[in-house]
């Protein structure tokens, strides 16, 4: 195998691998094409390559592999960066809320709590802050803890009138579509 | 066993014929229009049709399943070739084939833009994105607002509940019991003492209900252990007659007598 | 800021985003320091030089932004090496559905029915599953059918910018009576 062609190969697998690569697989992804010293040689090469002037990546050695790292100088704006690309954004977490809310409304932070085995309550104040879902009165239990609903706002994303459009779950997942037809 | 294949069922069924895929009666329509070289805008809709039916009856005749869409298409293109037959009394009136002109050419234009997808998907499949994990301990999976729709929120709130339903199983329901090992040696008893005879197996084929059922056995036994009903079965899985025992029970004596057996049970 | 850090930057949002990067969200990372206009420079730059000789990764232009994709012809041993056997084609029934759902969204399925003369309520629904169309509320008509539009990732995968992007069938349609006649 040509060493450039080699070298790509090698600068692919890094980008796009979740965990440390090691030679001996990147070896085999060339069916042996490239025996592993040979990779072993150009990772070390990259390393190095990557290591001079002012990159946004490094390579270093973990797990018995090797693995792409941003510089620790580049912390800050990058929490910055993601910070703004998440503000379109929905944690897992607050796609839960959103969609036990959505389903079970008026439901109680604890109910939530309950149903999602874990606190909900940062989550919770996000979607309160973005306006999806509002404050809708106290339940008449011990603690009166509020009740929560989905908003204007929520509607208007999903395109629907009222919140009793919502189609039921197990419809919308089973038969959703032979239902349209 | 003769395992000889039956050649003449083969033989039967002819050479296998080569029948395109068509996603469509539009489809369809196109390649003869294509095959025929005729012009869209000038469909001799009477051989169309006559491909059209031909088509339709081959797959028949090879037991493919022709969808609705298919036989709604065949009506239609009846339906117009009949048109064209008759000599044209609207002078000037419009072209009986113009609707499907229309939806040809609109389907036509749909083919078009789906061979160009084709196309960029085949290159398309083959790039992978980079996705290098930043070194921010906070990061997590996100999801776009744009692209959250209804099906991703009941998708999640279905994950949510199988979730919770695991976690949280339901306690197994313990019914409170509905007949008693005392009522139903009461009523074995009273029952053998009416009629000296009883068939043990076609009494409990009465019961349709398994707890009464198993009460009765549990009766039964006990009767049996405390001497008052001797049981009998002439050969196996045969009926069991119970008649009287040896010892002289007083029914009243049960509700004591059996405390112990209930314990037991 | 200097342009080797701001380059530096670039980079590694660029490989570490989850979406298309667009020059605001990087100039606004910087607190500005780095305007729009210079961090746009920047990207081109980034896009040319990694052009030249063979590289690993790309820069390419879709879903409003910029973003690092490996070429084509790394597909195979990228496969190999992550494992994935082989990829599920879109079928001509699929891409039907798609090519009428860019086009003419937001459409509903009786629309799109209609339009390909067939049923395609299985093909939508796997157009679903692999998240290239999405819903987008339902049209006030009798029934309340759900609305179809494409998703971001029909644009990356398509690496289009805009749906518009796509040609306009009507346009095909002037090119075909023209080749008719």
């Amino acid at each position: 195998m040509e060493r450039d062609a080699l070298r790509s190969l090698v600068e692919a697998v890094l980008l796009t691998a979740r965990g440390p690569v090691r030679a001996d697989a990147v070896s085999l992804a060339t069916d042996g094409e490239a025996p592993e010293a040979e990779v072993e040689a150009v990772l070390g090469e990259l390393a190095a390559s990557w290591e001079e002037g002012r990159r946004g990546v490094r390579l270093e050695r973990a797990g018995g592999g090797w693995r792409c790292v941003t510089p620790p100088e580049l912390d800050h704006p990058l929490r910055v960066f993601h910070g703004i690309a998440g503000r379109q954004r929905l944690s897992q977490a607050a796609l839960e809320v959103l969609a036990i809310v959505a389903h079970r409304q008026p439901v109680t932070l604890p109910e939530i709590n309950f149903i999602r085995g874990a606190n909900s309550a940062a989550v919770t104040r996000t979607l309160l802050d973005r306006r999806l879902v509002r404050y809708a009165g106290r339940k008449k239990v011990v603690g009166k803890p509020f009740l929560y609903r989905t908003t204007q706002e929520f509607l208007l994303h999903f395109g629907l009138e009222r919140a009793e459009d919502l189609p039921d779950p197990e419809d919308l997942i089973e038969a959703e579509v032979a239902a349209d037809a | 066993m003769d395992t000889t294949p039956d050649l003449g069922e083969v033989t039967a069924l002819g050479p296998p014929v080569e029948l395109p895929f068509f996603n469509g009666p539009l489809d369809l329509l196109l390649h003869l229009i294509r095959k025929n070289q005729v012009s869209i805008y000038d469909i001799p809709i009477v051989a169309i049709c006559d491909q059209y039916h031909e088509h339709i009856r081959t797959m028949e005749e090879l037991d493919l399943e022709v969808a609705g869409e298919f036989l709604w298409m065949a009506a239609w293109l009846l339906q117009l070739k009949s048109r064209m037959l008759l000599p044209r009394v609207e002078e000037e009136g419009e072209d009986p084939r113009e609707e499907l002109v229309e939806r040809l050419l609109a389907y036509r234009a749909v083919r078009e833009l789906a061979a160009i997808l084709h196309d960029k998907d085949l290159v398309r499949s083959c790039i992978w994105p980079a996705g290098v994990v930043p070194a921010l301990d906070d990061a997590q999976t996100e999801l776009d607002w744009e692209e959250v729709d209804l099906r991703l929120l009941a998708e999640t709130y279905l994950a949510v509940m199988t979730r919770f339903a695991a976690a949280n199983p339901p306690p197994l329901e313990v019914l409170p019991l509905r007949y008693t090992v005392q009522d139903k040696m009461r009523e074995i008893y009273q029952r053998i003492v009416d009629e000296e005879l009883v068939p043990l197996l076609r009494y409990l084929n009465r019961r349709p209900d398994p707890e009464e059922a198993v009460a009765l056995v549990v009766a039964t036994l006990e009767l049996v252990r405390l001497g008052a009903v001797s049981a009998e079965q002439r050969l196996p899985f045969a009926e069991i007659y119970l008649r009287r025992g040896s010892r002289q029970v007083d029914l009243d004596r049960f509700a004591g007598e059996t405390a112990g057996v209930s314990d037991g049970a």
